[in-house]
């Protein structure tokens, strides 16, 4: 079953020398419970792609269908981890990560037990009580994870949520990561520079081109999991990846 | 200091209001009596005011030399200054306050006042002074000092408003206020204040002027109190006259004017004279002292009076 | 660190008292123009000691508070609406900001004709002056929240009320205290000044009857006891609630 | 849409008329009370015929101008030390918050008695309104600028008085604007309620005559008056910088 | 020569419920035109230790020599690239770039050469006239190592410079860093969570302990230049360099 299409997504921005054209006749169909790796060159339209499909910005041609209905706006079946995480200062971590559960009208208790699991599953039970501002970066970027995982979308769309992290703690989200989906069957939206980290996680690789930017190829990959970053099996796909990559970042240059 | 230097010695520096019961600099302005008593080299500035207060203020900083105020501001000026700011040169008009009784209110004497809600202008100045004495005469205290009677100080045209929506139940009130209170909102007039005065007057305006200026200006005193003597005369010969002169000058400089009747009535009400009713001051100061208006050193009077031999005795040792 | 704090400021004080008293006794200007610590001081004590000065006060203070509540309850609400629907504030946006252009005290002439002689008017006068200080600054604080929150909470399923309680008012928080603060200054200002041409009881009354009769030390010992209060009420009030933003935010 | 925003604002304010004149004819309230958009509109045509209306406006602008030039450059200047040097916000900076909520016309009985009847009292009375709101917002511009900033503008070499101009004054910018509205709102009712008090020229005055001469009409005409000027400096001047500043940032 | 002495570095700090220290007793010796990579977990005081060195932040013991002097404030020979890029939006990219040089008195056109060459180097170019909040998140990252790179300062302190950029930017300034170093004989500190990175740039990688932190090693990394990522004589120092790692990582769990 399809449960995300993008169809002929078209963006342009204003500068002020000049409009530039940043995607220009996306298309790409997400099955339910796909898990896409979104890579491109830099700044070649990888979040704006992101923040379309949440309904945080509209596209000026072409259409997001979430379960064949076009999306217009936000919805908590769509729900985006952003790349500078937007974590709300105002509130304590723990506090921060319940947010989603406390708009959809959830007790306190549940809230609780929620978020006391995710918490423990990204490393942050003793800065539960923290403000954000008293984090490094790294830390911020798990909170921002939970904070996503705890509402339990259909789709979920990330924006390079492993860059800030120690290799280590990413290893471990990269095993966990795929525990979750393969538990839940979610649907991913996973944008990275990291050719090894999209090759352990995705059902498949959408390669973007230069700009203005179109999926150059989607390739998928079937190796059985959990994946791990060091197997050996990954480096033909990796390659693969590369090889579609590299003349585009040439481009862009 | 710096606007004391700057003024020209033929620059005389006047203040008053727009308002009836300054008739002589109005009248004797507008029809160029003062001009030409001073000749072309002398130029008159005309300083429009509308409280006795700022005009004092405006005296201390040195930016007028003469002004036509009430016995309030007169002598609180000159108390506040140490005595030796203020000086009162002639009267300029006596009478012209009147006790307004609203029409749905029952005052029909002095025994109604209790409970009663009674308006007078700002604190300190003559009908504030009258009205708390009176009071006091008739063993009533206000509201705010433990008594029956709710006094509340506030300006003319407030009045007129608060009057209209019937919210006090009477005024103490100069004119023309009093008069329009009476032919506009139906006042009923309860008693003239005059009445409640030795030989029914009292000093209502006064032409004062600054210390240091009049000892400085001798000749210049002698010639406006000349032209305000002629003023006064010629006021009092035409009163007809008087009173367009005074709507122009009201339509000229606040682009409005009260009608004819109330401006004969205000008028008639009022005596514009050059007599300053010495007594009716002293008795004023002893009034506003009583009241705590004086401050609480004590005070003397000594001084306020110009005195024309030795102000020129001054005038000439300078 | 706290002790030397309040140590600098009670110096500063002192020096500018002693500035004062010096300039004063130079004799440069009168005392009717420009009267001496001492002579302030003065009327300070006797208008404490019988109780008119606390009389004023509590007056005063009793429609600022009246006032300012309700200023408050109506800046925010409108606030928040100019700055999330456009044309509320193209069309009430751009009314707020004429009526905003208006000195409180223009509108005692109108308070007297509405409301007559009472708190009402002056409470009108004092609410008005301060609503749309807090109004335009909550229309600033919620326009310059950053975007990113709004979305991340949009996305998060936070909307209308929600998103405006738990969203919009808390991330526009620093910007409306800022808007309380003026919304304050505003109100004070404005109860005060109603009270200097209402003349009926409060500290503008006692301002106002210091001017009439003339008397500066009055009008300054008054005015003295104005910013007081107003010291008082920022540094125990507003600087506290400050502070604990500022260093929630990690602004500090 | 620029036209869609005229045509709803005109249609916005067409209605605000049309309903002020029905209240006024149902005769609730008589006109001296509550008179009618036509009276309004028939003194403000009058008093524009024989120009003292305009040179009413003149007066009145040209004392704002100075009066708020020079609140802009002292509080500027002192709200940057304030922010910057916590000693200076401990001494000066608390006085500074007394002295701002002292309403403007607190200060007119000692303009008059330190400056005369003159353009140098209203001038001083119109800057003193607004010089500590310029202070505040200023203060708090700087002390709320993102840390980060001021660390690599610091790290960079930059020092002293380059700090000030390249980063603290423009990474405070968007408050500063809003400071600079408010100082200017201060400003502008300072000086109308200065010229209510002096009664010395500018629309103050005309708005006191009307109110002297109990005509409502001319009061509120006047204040028509003063809340258009108000939206025009708003629109014409605020507005532009500051949606500039806004889309600049990113904030929009 | 020793360019920069770190001294029994202790730093805490005050959350809500306990007080968390940070550095606990940091020492290390850089050489003159030393290029050090730090590495250890997530939140175990990089960052902090940086901005210590660059005179953003006091340390509550010990002591940072610069050339022997005792480091008390900031100073345009230890110049700082930010985790969070901290460019300032009042800006164009190209102003940004040449702040510095504004500060250091250079007049206009000289700038201009500079910063030109600096933007050409991260592919910028384009967005010369761009606001910084028209830049996708790794164009950021871009203009705030050019800004630096611009000072020329002795010691180069990078926070994380590379985390946001596609595969192919960074091998490219992995490249073109060690050129740049190798030119001008910088001294650098560079945090990083990437081992290969490390391995790549470093003449020494100091390895953190876990938190209350220490150095717990410092590994010198002698190979020839320029090194790149895929160079298979790397490996051995990388699984050195995990080796450390990992227990440090595995305690901060
Ligand atoms: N608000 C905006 N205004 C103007 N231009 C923008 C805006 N947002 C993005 N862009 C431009 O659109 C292009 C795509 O940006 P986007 O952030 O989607 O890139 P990206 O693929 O996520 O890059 P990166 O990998 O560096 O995060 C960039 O060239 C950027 O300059
Ligand atoms: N301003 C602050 N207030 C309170 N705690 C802070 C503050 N800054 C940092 N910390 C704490 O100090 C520790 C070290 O932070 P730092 O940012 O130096 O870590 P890091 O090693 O750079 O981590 P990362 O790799 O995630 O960026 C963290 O546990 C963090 O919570
Ligand atoms: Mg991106
Ligand atoms: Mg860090």
């Amino acid at each position: 079953m399809v449960k995300l299409e993008i169809k002929g997504i078209v963006k342009s921005f204003k500068h002020e020398s000049h409009k530039l054209m940043a995607l220009d006749g996306v298309d790409l169909k997400v099955e339910d419970g796909d898990f896409v790796c979104l890579v491109g060159p830099s700044g070649c339209g990888k979040s704006t792609l992101l923040r379309i499909v949440a309904g945080l910005e509209t596209s000026d041609e072409g259409q997001v269908l979430f379960d064949g209905k076009p999306v217009t706006t936000t919805g908590p079946e769509r729900i985006m981890v952003f790349q500078e995480g937007a974590l709300f200062p105002w509130l304590k971590v723990q506090d921060n990560v319940e947010f989603g559960l406390k708009m959809a009208g959830i007790p306190k208790e549940e809230r609780n037990q929620i978020s006391k699991r995710y918490l423990d599953m990204m490393q942050l039970t003793k800065f539960a009580d923290s403000f954000t501002y008293q984090l490094s970066t790294g830390m911020k970027q798990r909170v921002a994870i939970a904070r996503a995982l705890v509402m339990d979308p259909d789709v979920l769309l990330m924006d390079e949520p492993f860059a800030s992290l120690d290799a280590q703690t990413r290893d471990l989200l990269l095993v966990e990561m795929q525990l979750i989906w393969e538990k839940t069957k979610k649907t991913i939206l996973f944008v990275t520079h990291n050719v090894a980290e999209a090759s352990v996680l995705g059902t498949k690789v959408a390669v973007f081109s230069n700009r203005p930017s179109k999926i150059k190829r989607l390739i998928p990959i079937d190796f059985k999991r959990p994946r791990l970053v060091e197997d050996e099996n990954l480096l033909g796909v990796q390659k693969e990846i590369l090889s579609e990559l590299r003349p585009e970042v040439k481009k862009s240059r | 200091s710096e606007t004391n230097k700057q003024t020209s010695e033929n620059t005389i520096r006047v203040a008053f209001f727009p308002n009836i019961g300054h008739a002589i600099p109005i009248v004797g302005l507008e029809r160029g009596i003062f001009e030409d008593n001073f000749g072309n080299s002398t130029t008159i500035e005309r300083k429009l005011f509308d409280s006795g207060p700022q005009v004092i203020e405006t005296l201390f900083a040195k930016s007028i030399d003469l002004a036509y105020v009430g016995p309030g501001p007169a002598i609180n000026g000159f108390l506040k200054s140490e005595n030796h700011d203020v000086v009162i040169l002639s009267g300029a008009a006596t009478g012209g306050a009147s006790f307004i009784v609203h029409p749905n209110s029952q005052i029909n004497s002095v025994d109604d006042f209790a409970g009663k809600r009674i308006a007078a202008p700002q604190i300190g100045n003559s009908q504030d002074v009258s009205l708390r004495n009176y009071l006091s005469e008739n063993g009533l205290k206000p509201y705010q000092k433990g008594g029956t009677v709710i006094v509340l100080n506030i300006p003319n045209p407030d009045i007129y408003t608060l009057f209209t929506k019937g919210e006090i139940d009477a005024a103490w009130i100069p004119e023309p206020w009093a008069t329009i209170l009476v032919q506009e909102l139906n006042g009923k007039r309860l008693f003239y204040e005059e009445e409640l005065w030795p030989e029914n007057k009292f000093a209502s305006v006064l032409l004062i002027g600054r210390q240091e200026y009049v000892v400085a200006n001798p000749e210049v005193v002698v010639t406006w109190l000349e032209s305000h003597q002629q003023t006064v005369n010629w006021i009092n010969d035409h009163p007809q006259e008087t009173r367009i002169i005074f709507n122009q000058f009201m339509q000229n400089t606040l682009g409005q004017t009260l009608s004819d009747s109330v401006v004969d009535e205000a008028l008639g009400n009022l005596v514009i004279t050059t007599d300053s009713v010495n007594d009716s001051i002293y008795t004023f100061a002893q009034r506003a002292d009583s009241l705590g208006y004086l401050g609480r050193d004590g005070y003397t009077l000594d001084g306020i009076f110009f005195d024309k031999t030795t102000n020129e005795s001054l005038g000439g040792n300078n | 660190m706290k002790k030397n704090i309040l140590a600098k400021k009670i110096m500063f004080y002192i020096i500018l008292v002693i500035i004062w008293q010096v300039i004063s006794m130079s004799d440069i200007l009168p005392s009717n123009v420009f009267p001496s610590p001492y002579e302030v001081g003065e009327v300070l004590m006797y208008s404490a000691a019988d109780g008119s000065l606390f009389f004023g006060i509590g007056t005063t203070l009793m429609r600022l508070v009246v006032g300012l509540t309700i200023a408050i309850a109506i800046g925010v609400v409108l606030g928040i609406f100019m700055a999330r629907v456009e044309t509320v504030n193209q069309t009430i946006g751009s009314l707020v900001l004429g009526l905003q252009s208006i000195p409180s005290i223009a509108w005692v002439p109108l308070a007297l004709l509405w409301f007559g002689l009472n708190d009402v008017g002056i409470i009108f006068v004092t609410a008005i002056g301060a609503v749309f200080a807090v109004t335009i600054n909550t229309y600033t604080g919620v326009k310059n929240i950053d975007p990113h929150y709004v979305e991340a909470a949009r996305n998060m399923g936070a909307k209308g009320t929600q998103l405006i309680t738990n969203v919009l008012i808390p991330a526009a928080f620093p910007y409306m205290i800022s808007g309380f603060k003026q919304g304050w200054a505003f109100a004070w200002r404005g109860v005060i000044g109603a009270e200097m041409l209402f003349s009926f009881l409060g500290l503008g009354f006692l301002l106002n009857v210091g001017r009439q009769l003339n008397d500066v030390s009055q009008v300054i010992a008054i005015m003295v006891v104005i910013m007081i209060i107003g010291m008082a009420v920022d540094g125990f009030i507003f600087k506290k609630i400050e502070n604990k933003v500022m260093s929630r935010w990690g602004l500090r």
